[in-house]
C-alpha cells in the first residue's frame, strides 16, 4: 500500500493538466477535482525513484519519505482541501470562465502540497516549497485586475523568498558538509553528524539549522517576515482558508519539525526558534486587536497561532535534549492539526460572511446572526476553538504548548518569559476573535445590504469543519494517543516516556496551570462582550493618550510594513536607480567616451590638412627634425 | 547511424545553402521565410538525430569516434587540411559541452525564423542573415582549431550588425555600431592570445598547429607561468565582453533595445553563450595555471555581474532592456560557476547555459509579442495586458518564472549547483550570489505585476490588442515545454556535460 | 685640395637654400626651381665625392658621376612634367600662387 | 641572338615601354570608340602577370637572371612586380568607361604602363641609382596621371600638389643616396650593409652624415607609402585625382615605396644600430593610429579610403622593426591583398563616378537599392580592409600581426607585441567608419532609381571580389609564395612557424 504513496500527488496534479489543458469549459472540473482529491487522500508510503540530479558525488534522487509527521500533514491537506473545493463550487460561482484558471491552480497547489510533505530530501523539498509559493502567488493574485491583489502577490513571493534562499543557503552547507540530503542518512548519523571529527563543525550546523529555519520563517510568516500574510488576504477567501490558513503556512512548522534530528544538535538554534515563535505569537495578536478588516484578524490569527507551533517546537527541543520528553514536539504538530481545522472554518465562514455582505470591513457589518445563523453558529464554534474553552479542539492543543514551554523554563529562563508571552497571546486571541464576532453578528446592522444564508455547498463544508473543531482535539484520547503516535517519527532520537490518555486526562485537568489559561481566555471573551456586545461603552478612550499612541502604532502593524516598504523602495529601488545611473553614465559614459574620443580626434586632427601644400612640406621638415631629435636625444634617453 | 558522413559538416552546410538559395530568390523574396524554415528545419531534424547517435559511453574503437587522451572526447569527428603552411585543420567535434549548445543552436535558429513569419521589410536579407548567423555559431560550437574557430566567431558579428542595423529600433544606428565595434576589440584581444599560444607551441615544441588539441597537449602543463596568465588575460576578455562580464556589458542592453526580436533571441540565446562555451572550452583547460590565478578575479567579475545586473534590472523601465540586463545578471552563474574551477561548477556553467538559452529565448519573444501587439514595452505604459491577452501573460509568467529560478523549470537546477560549488569553495561568500535570487524575484514580478496585472491600462490604445498569434505562440510554447521538462528532468543533459566537463577540468584536481 | 668637408657644407646650404624656398615661396615656377637647386645640391655631392672617393676609399669609383648624370635627365624630365602641370593649373584658376590652390583639404 | 641573351632578364620592362611606345600612336587609330585601347593595354598587363604568376606559383620558367649589379630578378621582385601588374589590370578595366569623354587616351594608358614598368624597376632594384630611377620614372608618370583631367580644377590641383611634394621628396630621396654614397663609397644596397657592417675610419668618423641620410631616406621613401607626417599629400592626392588613378596610387605605387623600404632597410641599414627599429616602430604605430583616427571624420570616400591606406601602410611597416622573414612574408602578403582590396573599393567609387552617384559618403545612402551587386562589393573590399575574417584582408593582417607576435615572444624584444596590439586595436577603430559606410549602403534611404555597372568595371570589380575571397579562404599558396619572396632577403632570421 504505502508504495503507492507517490499517486498522492499524481491525482490532483492530473486534475491540474485536465482543467488547465482541456479546451472545452465542462463542469469536470469542480466535481472530478472533487473527487480526485478524495481519491488521493485515500491513497496512502517508497515509491518509484529517480535520480534528479547529480551535484558532485551526491546524487540527488526523488524519493519518498512517508511517517507520523508526514501523516498529519496529509490529513490536514486532504481534509481542508477537499472541503475547500467543494465550498468553492458555491463561494466562485460568480466568477464565470475565471473558474478554470482557479480550479487549475488550486489542483496544481494541492499536488505540489503533497509533494511537499511526501518529500525525502531537503531538495525535493525545496522544490515543492518554492512550488507552493508559486501557487500561493498565482491565488493571491487571482483578482489580477486589483493592482492591491497584484501588488500582494508579489510581496508574498518575495518575502517568502527571502526566507527560501536562506533555506537554500542551508540546504547547501548541508549538502557540503554532509555530503547528503537526504532524511534517511541524514538523520541515521545522528548524533555523530556534529561530534568532534564529525563532518560538520557545531558552529556551520547551528549556521545551516537556523538557515533552514529561516526558510520556515518566511513561508510560516514569522517575524520579521510575517507581513505578507495579512497582505495575501487580498486572495479568494478559500484561497486564504486553504493556504494561509490550514496548509502552505504550516510548510514551515512542517520544515522545522521535520529537521528535529538536526536541531536538537543545536540548543542555540532552538533558543532562536522559540524566542521567534514567542514574539511572533504576541506580536500579531496585538495587531489583530485593531484591525477591522475581518480576513485580516484573521491572518493575524494565523500568525500568532503559527508563531504558538514555533515556539512549541523551539522548547519542545529543550525538552527533548535535557528532559528526553516530546511533549512539546507533539504538541506544536497537534496544535497544527486543529489550527487546520478551526482556522479553516474561521476563514470559510468569513467568507461566507463576505459572499453574503459583499465587504471585508467589520465596521460595516454587525447584526449578521438573524440573516445567516448557520454561519454565525460555526463560526462562533470556531472562535471558541481557538480561544481555547474546553472541551473544543484549541483548548487541548493550545494547553500543550504552554505546558511544554513551562516546562522547558527549567532549562533555561527565557522559556519562563515565552510562557507568559504564551498566556498573554492566548488572552488576546480570546479577545479579538470574539470581539470580530460580536462586530460581525450581534448588534445592529450597519450598513446597506441583503444578507441572506449561504448555499449548501457552502454551509455543509461549514458544518463538517464544526465538526472537526469540536473534537478534533480528542485525538489525544484516541488509541494510545496523538502524542504517542507522532513521537514515532522521532523515535530515533531516544527514549521518551509517553504517558497512557487516560493518566494524560488526569494530568491535564490536575496542572493549576490549565486553569491559568482557561482563565485568560474566559476573561479575553468577558472584556469583548463588555466592549463589543454590551452597549454603552464608550470606545473612543482607546483613542486617547497612550492608548491612542499605541492604537496608531498598532493600526501601523508596528510600523514594520512601513519600513519593509521604505527598504524596499527608497533603499533596494533607490540603488537600483543609482545603479542604473551609474550604468549609463560612468561605465557607459567611459566606453562612449572612447568612442567620442575615436569619432572626433580626427576633426581635430585634419584641420591640420589645411590644403596648402607648403604646409605639407613644412610638415615634412618638421618631421624629419623630430625623427633626429627621437634619434639623437630621447632613445638613448629611454635606454635604448 | 552518422559514421560514414559527415554529418556536422553537413549541418553547418544546409543554413549557408539556405542562405544562399534565400539571396538568390529574386523577386520571389516573399518565400525567403519557407526556404529559411525548411533548411534551418532539416539542420534541426538532423541535429536531434545526433543527439541519438551520441553515444555516451563510446566505444573507443569504433570509427568516428576521437579517441581523447585526456583532451576532450569528440564524436562525429572530422578532420580536412585547410591551410598546411600556418597548420590550419578544419576541424569539428561534439561532446558533452558543445552537443547540447549545438542543438540548442538549431532549436532556436528555426524558431525565431518561425517567430518572424510575418517580417515584411526585405524579407530575402532577413532569413539569409538568420541563416548566416545559424552558420556562424554553429561552426563555433563545433570547431577544433583555433583559426576556424576564430573565423566562424567573427562570421556571427556581421549578420548581427546587419540584423540590428537595418530591422531594429530608432536608435539602430548607435547601438549597431556599438555591438559590432565594441565585441569586435574583444574578439581581437582573443586573437592575439590565439597568435600567442600558436607561437608558444611553435617555440617549444617546433610544431605548427591550430588545432586545439595540438594547443593543449603542447601547452597545458608545458607552458610558463607569467605566459598562462597574459594569455588566459587575454582570452577571457575576449570571451567575457560577448559573455557579458561586468564592466564590458554596456554594450548588450542597447544591442537588445534596439535589435528585432528574433535578432534578440540568437543574440541572447546563443551569441552570448559563445563566450561561456570558449572559456570552457579554450581558456580554463589549455591554460590551468591562468585560470588558477585569476580564479579570484573570475569569481569577483561574476558575483559583480550577478548582482549588478540585478540590481540594474530593477530600475529598468524597458521590458526589453530588462531582460538584457538579466542576462548579464544570469550569465554572471555560468563565470562563477566556472570561476570555481570545481566539476560541479562547471558543469552548472554549462548547464545554465542551456538553460538560460531556452528561458531567455521565451523572455525576449514575449518582449517581441507585448512590442508587437501594444507597440510599446515601457512598462509604465503596459498594465493589466493579461484581460487582453491572456495566453500571452501565461506564457510571459511562466518564462518569468523560469527565469528567476523556480524549481521544476530548467535554470533552478543549474543554479543551486553553481551556488552549491560556489560554497565549497569560499564558504560564506556565498550570501552575497544568493542575495540575487531575492533581488531577481523582485524585478521579475515588479514587472508582470505592472504590465501583465492590474487595471487595464490607458496610456496606449488598447483597442486592437488581441492575444499571441500563432506563429509567436508556437515557438514560445515548444521552448516552455522544453524548460519545464528539463526543469523536472535535468540529469538528462548533465549526463552529457558532467563526463566532457570533467575532462575539462581534470588538471584541477576533483570536483 | 679642398677638405671634402667644405664641398659637403657647401651642398648642404644648397639643400637648405632650395628647401626654404619650396616652403616658403608662393610662386609655383619658383617652388619648382628650388627643388632643382635642391636636386643639384644632391648632384653636387655625388660628384664630389665621387672625385673624393680614392682619398675617402682607397678606390677610385666614378658611378657617383654617373649617378650625377642620370638625375640630371630625370630633373628634366621632372621640370617638363612640372611646367604643364603649372599650365594646366594657371589655365584653371588662373594663378599659380601655391596659397590659393587650396580646394582640396581637410 | 646575342642580344636576347643579353636582354633577357628586361623583357617585362622591355614589353611594357613598347607598349608604352605604341599606345599614343594607337590612340589616333580609334577615332570613336577608344575602349580597344585598353584591350591593348591588358595585353602585356595579362600576358605578363600570367608568366608571374606561372613562374611563382607554379615554378614554371622562370625569369631570365640579371646581367647587371643594378638590379636583380627574384622572387621578392617577381610578387611586387605582380602587385603592380595586377593591380594595373584592374585600374586599366575600369578606366575605359571612366574616361570615356576625355581626350588623351592613349597617353592615359601608355602613362599608366610607364608608372608601372617604373614600379617594376623599383621591384628589382638592387643599387640606390636604379631604385631612384625607378622612383622616378613611376613618380613622374603618375603626376601627369593624376593631372590628367586637365579640365578639372581639382585634377590639376591634385597634380600640383602631387608634384611639388613628389619633387621635394625625390630631392631628399637623392641627397640621402649621394651621402649614403659619400659615406659608404658604394650605392650597390648590399655593400653599403657590408661596409657599414666593418666600418672604416671614415665611416665612424661621418655617422652623423649617415644619420642625415637615414632620415631624409625615411622622409622620402616615407612620402611614397604616405607614412605620417609624410602623408599629407595623399588625401588631397587621391581625392583629386580621376578615381581609377587614385586607386593606382593607393594600391601599387605605395607599394612602390615599400619594395625600396624593403631592400634598403632590411638589406641595406640592418647594419646601422642607430636603433632605427624603435623609430620605425614608433611610427608605425602613429601612423595607423592618424590615419585611422582621421578617416573616421572624413565625408568624401575617396578622402576616406586615402586615409585608410595610411592606416594600412602603419600595418605594413610592422614588417620592418619585425625584420624577420616571416614578418616580412606578412608584409608583403598584406600588400598582396591590399592591393586588391583597396583598388577594389576605388574601383567601386569609379563606377559610381561612371554612373553619376558621386563620391561623397552620403552619395552611398541605400546604395544597395540601386546597385546591390557595388553595395554588396563595397561591403566586402571594407571588411577585408577591416580585417574581418574569413577574408584576404585577416589572413594577411593575420600574418603580420602573429610575425610580431611570434617575435616578441622568441627571441625577442618583447616590445614588439605593442605593435600587435596597436594594429589589433586600430583594426577595431578602423571598423568604425567602414561599418558606418555599410550602414549607408544597407540602412539608410536614398535614392531609389537602379544604376547599371558597366561592364568592364564590373569585371574589375569581380576580379578584385574574387581575390578577395580566393586569398581569404584559401591562403596557403599566396602565403607561401610570399615566404618564397622573404626568402629573397639573405641574413634575415626566420621568425616563424616553418
Amino acid at each position: 500500500m504505502i508504495e503507492y504513496a507517490w499517486l498522492i500527488p499524481v491525482f490532483p496534479f492530473l486534475a491540474f493538466l485536465l482543467i488547465g489543458l482541456l479546451p472545452k469549459r465542462t463542469l469536470l472540473w469542480e466535481n472530478g477535482a472533487g473527487y480526485a482529491i478524495a481519491g488521493a487522500g485515500g491513497a496512502l508510503v517508497g515509491g518509484p525513484e529517480f535520480t534528479w540530479l547529480i551535484i558532485g558525488d551526491y546524487e540527488v534522487t526523488f524519493g519518498l519519505w512517508v511517517d507520523q509527521l508526514t501523516a498529519v500533514m496529509l490529513v490536514v491537506i486532504s481534509v481542508v482541501g477537499t472541503l475547500v473545493v467543494v465550498y468553492s463550487g458555491g463561494y466562485m460561482h460568480e466568477e464565470g470562465v475565471g473558474r478554470r484558471r482557479y480550479y487549475a491552480e488550486i489542483m496544481l497547489f494541492i499536488s505540489v502540497m503533497y509533494g511537499l510533505v511526501i518529500s525525502d530530501n531537503y531538495l525535493q523539498m525545496f522544490i515543492f516549497w518554492e512550488l507552493v509559493g508559486l501557487c500561493s502567488y498565482l491565488l493571491i493574485g487571482f483578482w489580477y485586475e486589483k493592482p492591491s491583489a497584484a501588488s500582494a502577490a508579489k510581496r508574498a513571493f518575495i518575502v517568502t523568498r527571502v526566507g527560501d534562499i536562506m533555506f537554500m543557503a542551508g540546504i547547501i552547507i548541508l549538502l557540503k558538509y554532509a555530503g547528503t540530503l537526504n532524511f534517511e542518512e541524514l538523520f541515521a548519523q545522528h548524533p555523530q553528524i556534529s561530534a568532534a571529527g564529525g563532518p560538520i563543525s557545531k558552529e556551520m550546523l547551528t549556521l545551516a539549522t537556523l538557515m533552514i529555519f529561516g526558510g520556515a520563517v518566511g513561508k510560516s510568516a514569522q517575524f520579521p517576515l510575517h507581513e505578507w500574510l495579512p497582505d495575501a488576504m487580498e486572495g479568494p477567501t478559500t484561497v486564504s482558508a486553504l493556504i494561509h490558513a490550514a496548509t502552505m503556512v504550516k510548510a514551515g512548522v512542517y520544515l522545522t519539525a521535520r529537521s528535529y534530528p538536526l536541531l536538537i544538535q543545536t540548543p542555540d538554534s532552538l533558543l532562536v526558534v522559540a524566542i521567534i515563535g514567542g514574539v511572533t505569537a504576541l506580536l500579531a495578536a496585538t495587531v489583530a486587536l485593531v484591525a477591522t478588516d475581518i480576513k485580516r484578524v484573521l491572518a493575524y490569527s494565523t500568525i500568532s497561532q503559527l508563531g504558538y507551533m514555533i515556539l512549541a517546537l523551539g522548547a519542545g527541543g529543550w525538552l527533548v535534549i535535557e528532559g528526553n520528553e516530546a511533549g512539546g514536539y507533539a504538541a506544536a504538530m497537534f496544535h497544527l492539526m486543529n489550527h487546520g481545522f478551526f482556522k479553516a472554518l474561521l476563514f470559510l465562514c468569513a467568507g461566507s460572511v463576505i459572499h453574503a455582505v459583499g465587504t471585508n470591513d467589520m465596521r460595516l457589518m454587525g447584526g449578521l446572526k438573524k440573516h445567516m445563523p448557520i454561519t454565525s453558529i460555526t463560526m462562533l464554534i470556531g472562535a471558541i476553538a481557538i480561544a481555547g474553552i474546553p472541551p473544543l479542539s484549541g483548548f487541548w492543543s493550545k494547553d500543550e504548548v504552554l505546558a511544554a514551554v513551562y516546562s522547558s523554563g527549567e532549562f533555561h529562563a527565557v522559556f519562563f518569559v515565552l510562557w507568559a508571552m504564551g498566556v498573554a497571546t492566548a488572552f488576546l486571541t480570546a479577545f479579538y476573535m470574539f470581539r470580530m464576532w460580536f462586530m460581525t453578528f450581534s448588534g445592529e446592522q450597519r450598513s446597506e445590504y441583503h444578507a441572506h444564508e449561504s448555499p449548501k455547498l457552502m454551509t455543509v463544508p461549514l458544518m463538517i469543519l464544526a465538526v472537526l473543531a469540536l473534537t478534533s482535539g480528542f485525538a489525544l484520547f484516541i488509541g494510545s494517543g496523538f502524542d504517542s503516535f507522532l513521537e514515532g517519527s522521532i523515535e530515533d532520537l531516544g527514549h521518551f516516556e509517553v504517558l497512557e490518555p487516560g493518566e494524560l486526562a488526569v494530568e491535564i485537568f490536575t496542572d493549576p496551570l490549565t486553569y491559568v489559561s482557561i482563565a485568560v481566555a474566559v476573561v479575553g471573551i468577558l472584556i469583548a462582550y463588555r466592549i463589543y456586545f454590551m452597549a454603552g461603552f464608550d470606545r473612543s478612550v482607546f483613542g486617547r493618550g497612550v492608548s491612542g499612541w499605541f492604537q496608531k502604532t498598532l493600526e501601523n502593524r508596528w510600523y514594520i510594513s512601513k519600513f519593509y516598504d521604505d527598504f524596499a523602495y527608497k533603499g533596494v529601488y533607490g540603488l537600483s536607480l543609482e545603479a542604473d545611473l551609474f550604468d549609463r553614465y560612468v561605465i557607459d559614459g567611459i566606453v562612449n567616451g572612447f568612442s567620442y574620443l575615436g569619432a572626433n580626434t580626427g576633426n581635430v586632427m585634419r584641420k591640420a590638412q589645411s590644403g596648402n601644400v607648403q604646409r605639407y612640406a613644412s610638415l615634412i621638415v618638421l618631421g624629419m627634425v623630430l625623427l633626429i631629435v627621437f634619434m639623437l636625444y630621447i632613445l638613448p634617453w629611454g635606454g635604448w | 547511424m552518422f559514421e560514414q558522413i559527415p554529418i556536422i559538416s553537413i549541418i553547418i552546410l544546409l543554413p549557408l545553402m539556405g542562405a544562399v538559395v534565400t539571396f538568390l530568390l529574386g523577386k520571389y523574396g516573399s518565400y525567403a521565410k519557407y526556404v529559411a524554415l525548411a533548411f534551418s528545419a532539416a539542420a534541426l531534424v538532423l541535429s536531434l538525430l545526433l543527439v541519438f547517435d551520441y553515444q555516451l559511453d563510446p566505444d573507443p574503437t569504433a570509427t568516428g569516434y576521437h579517441e581523447g587522451n585526456g583532451w576532450f572526447d569528440y564524436q562525429f569527428y572530422e578532420s580536412y587540411t585547410w591551410i598546411e603552411s600556418l597548420g590550419i585543420t578544419y576541424i569539428v567535434g561534439l561532446d558533452g559541452i558543445s552537443l547540447p549548445l549545438f542543438v540548442l543552436t538549431t532549436l532556436l535558429s528555426t524558431l525565431s525564423i518561425l517567430f518572424s513569419w510575418d517580417t515584411k521589410t526585405r524579407p530575402k536579407a532577413y532569413f539569409g542573415l538568420m541563416l548566416i548567423l545559424e552558420v556562424g555559431v554553429l561552426g563555433v560550437f563545433t570547431t577544433l582549431d583555433y583559426f576556424v574557430f576564430y573565423v566562424f566567431w567573427e562570421v556571427v558579428l556581421i549578420p548581427m550588425y546587419f540584423m540590428i542595423g537595418i530591422w531594429g529600433g530608432p536608435n539602430k544606428d548607435y547601438a549597431a555600431i556599438k555591438f559590432f565595434i565594441y565585441t569586435h576589440v574583444a574578439s581581437l584581444a582573443l586573437l592575439v592570445g590565439i597568435m600567442a599560444m600558436y607561437f608558444q607551441v611553435y617555440v617549444e615544441t617546433g610544431a605548427t598547429s591550430f588545432a586545439m588539441e595540438d594547443v593543449w597537449r603542447a601547452g597545458h602543463t608545458d607552458f610558463a607561468r607569467t605566459f598562462q596568465i597574459a594569455i588566459f588575460g587575454a582570452t577571457f576578455f575576449g570571451f567575457g565582453v560577448k559573455l557579458p562580464m561586468v564592466p564590458f556589458h554596456t554594450w548588450l542592453p542597447d544591442a537588445h533595445v534596439e535589435a528585432p526580436t528574433a535578432g534578440s533571441v540568437l543574440l541572447a540565446g546563443l551569441l552570448l553563450k559563445m563566450g561561456g562555451y570558449g572559456i570552457i572550452r579554450i581558456s580554463i583547460p589549455t591554460l590551468p595555471e591562468g585560470a588558477e590565478a585569476l580564479q579570484l578575479l573570475m569569481a569577483a567579475i561574476a558575483l559583480a555581474s550577478i548582482l549588478y545586473g540585478a540590481l540594474v534590472c530593477l530600475a529598468q523601465r524597458d521590458l526589453k532592456k530588462m531582460v538584457a540586463y538579466s542576462s548579464i545578471s544570469h550569465m554572471g552563474f555560468v563565470l562563477l560557476g566556472y570561476a570555481t574551477l570545481t566539476s560541479v561548477g562547471a558543469t552548472a556553467g554549462v548547464f545554465q547555459m542551456f538553460a538560460h538559452g531556452l528561458v531567455t529565448a521565451v523572455l525576449f519573444m514575449m518582449c517581441g509579442v507585448v512590442q508587437h501587439h501594444c507597440g510599446t514595452r515601457i512598462i509604465q505604459s503596459l498594465g493589466g495586458l493579461t484581460k487582453k491577452m491572456p495566453t500571452a501573460s501565461a506564457m510571459m509568467t511562466m518564462g518569468f518564472l523560469a527565469s528567476l529560478g523556480l524549481p521544476g523549470l530548467v535554470s533552478f537546477a543549474a543554479e543551486f549547483m553553481v551556488l552549491a560549488s560556489m560554497f565549497s569553495t569560499w564558504g560564506l561568500w556565498l550570501f552575497l550570489p544568493i542575495l540575487s535570487v531575492a533581488i531577481t524575484a523582485a524585478y521579475y514580478l515588479w514587472a508582470l505585476q505592472r504590465s501583465m496585472f492590474g487595471p487595464l491600462t490607458t496610456k496606449i490604445d488598447t483597442s486592437k490588442v488581441h492575444d499571441i498569434s500563432w506563429y509567436e505562440g508556437v515557438p514560445v510554447a515548444v521552448l516552455l515545454v522544453l524548460i519545464a521538462i528539463f526543469g523536472v528532468f535535468p540529469a538528462v543533459i548533465f549526463d552529457y556535460i558532467n563526463p566532457a566537463v570533467d575532462i575539462a577540468l581534470r588538471l584541477f584536481g576533483g570536483g | 685640395m679642398i677638405p671634402i668637408e667644405y664641398w659637403v657644407i657647401f651642398s648642404s646650404l644648397l639643400f637648405c637654400i632650395g628647401a626654404y624656398g619650396v616652403i616658403t615661396r608662393r610662386n609655383a615656377i619658383v617652388v619648382l626651381m628650388c627643388i632643382e637647386i635642391m636636386l643639384n645640391a644632391a648632384n653636387i655631392n655625388l660628384v664630389a665625392f665621387s672625385a673624393y672617393h680614392t682619398t675617402l676609399h682607397g678606390v677610385a669609383d666614378t658611378s657617383g658621376q654617373v649617378f650625377a648624370l642620370f638625375s640630371i635627365a630625370i630633373a628634366a624630365a621632372e621640370v617638363a612634367v612640372g611646367l604643364a602641370i603649372i599650365l594646366s593649373v594657371y589655365r584653371r584658376y588662373q594663378t599659380i600662387d601655391v596659397d590659393k590652390i587650396n580646394i582640396l583639404r581637410w | 641572338m646575342d642580344i636576347w641573351n643579353e636582354v633577357g632578364w628586361l623583357l617585362p620592362q622591355l614589353i611594357l615601354i613598347l607598349f608604352v611606345l605604341l599606345l599614343p600612336a594607337m590612340d589616333y587609330l580609334f577615332r570613336n570608340d577608344k575602349r580597344p585601347l585598353a584591350w591593348i593595354t591588358l595585353v602585356p598587363l595579362l600576358t605578363l602577370s600570367a608568366l608571374v604568376v606561372s613562374w611563382l606559383f607554379f615554378g614554371e620558367g622562370s625569369f631570365a637572371a640579371s646581367k647587371v649589379p643594378y638590379m636583380q630578378v627574384d622572387a621578392f621582385s617577381g610578387l611586387f612586380m605582380l602587385v603592380f601588374l595586377v593591380v594595373g589590370i584592374v585600374v586599366v578595366l575600369s578606366s575605359p568607361e571612366f574616361i570615356k569623354k576625355d581626350k588623351n587616351q592613349g597617353e592615359y594608358y601608355a602613362l599608366i604602363l610607364l608608372a608601372i614598368t617604373g614600379m617594376t624597376v623599383v621591384a628589382e632594384a638592387v643599387d640606390l641609382i636604379a631604385l631612384f630611377v625607378g622612383l622616378e620614372i613611376a613618380g613622374i608618370s603618375s603626376f601627369a596621371l593624376a593631372g590628367f583631367r586637365k579640365s578639372e580644377k581639382r585634377s590639376s590641383e591634385a597634380a600640383t600638389k602631387y608634384f611639388i611634394i613628389g619633387g621635394f621628396s625625390s630631392a631628399l630621396t637623392l641627397f640621402s643616396i649621394s651621402l649614403f654614397y659619400g659615406v659608404a663609397g658604394t650605392t650597390n644596397i648590399a655593400a653599403i650593409a657590408g661596409e657599414l657592417a666593418a666600418p672604416s675610419a671614415w665611416i665612424t668618423e661621418s655617422q652623423p652624415m649617415l644619420l642625415l641620410a637615414l632620415v631624409l631616406l625615411i622622409a622620402g621613401l616615407g612620402f611614397k607609402i604616405a607614412m605620417v607626417p609624410f602623408h599629407m599629400w595623399a588625401p588631397d592626392v587621391y581625392e583629386g585625382a580621376p578615381t581609377p588613378i587614385s586607386g593606382l596610387l593607393a594600391a601599387a605605387s605605395k607599394k612602390m615605396g615599400f619594395a625600396a623600404l624593403f631592400r634598403v632597410f632590411l638589406i641595406g641599414v640592418l647594419a646601422v644600430k642607430t636603433d632605427w627599429e624603435v623609430v620605425i616602430g614608433a611610427m608605425a604605430i602613429i601612423t595607423m593610429t592618424v590615419g585611422n583616427l582621421i578617416a573616421v571624420s572624413q565625408t568624401n570616400i575617396k578622402r576616406m579610403l586615402a586615409y585608410s591606406s595610411v592606416a594600412q601602410a602603419g600595418y605594413i611597416m610592422i614588417a620592418l622593426p619585425v625584420g624577420t622573414e616571416y614578418a616580412l612574408a606578412g608584409g608583403m602578403f598584406h600588400i598582396l591583398t591590399h592591393a586588391f582590396m583597396k583598388s577594389g573599393a576605388f574601383m567601386v567609387v569609379a563606377a559610381m563616378g561612371v554612373v553619376m552617384i558621386g563620391e561623397k559618403l552620403d552619395d552611398f545612402k541605400g546604395l544597395n537599392k540601386r546597385s546591390p551587386f557595388l553595395a554588396f562589393a563595397m561591403t566586402i573590399f571594407l571588411l577585408s580592409l577591416a580585417g574581418i575574417p574569413p577574408l584576404a584582408g585577416f589572413a594577411s593582417k593575420f600574418v603580420l600581426f602573429s610575425s610580431a607576435v611570434y617575435t616578441s615572444l622568441d627571441p625577442g624584444p618583447s616590445w614588439l607585441i605593442w605593435l600587435a596590439i596597436a594594429g589589433v586595436l586600430n583594426s577595431a577603430l578602423s571598423l568604425y567608419y567602414y561599418a558606418r559606410v555599410i550602414k549607408y549602403m544597407y540602412m539608410d534611404k536614398g535614392p531609389e532609381e537602379t544604376v547599371k555597372v558597366p561592364p568592364m568595371t564590373a569585371a574589375a570589380i569581380v576580379f578584385a571580389l574574387a581575390m578577395v575571397f580566393i586569398i581569404g579562404l584559401f591562403p596557403d599558396q599566396f602565403v607561401s609564395v610570399c615566404q618564397d619572396a622573404a626568402g629573397a632577403f639573405p641574413g634575415l632570421p626566420f621568425g616563424g612557424p616553418e
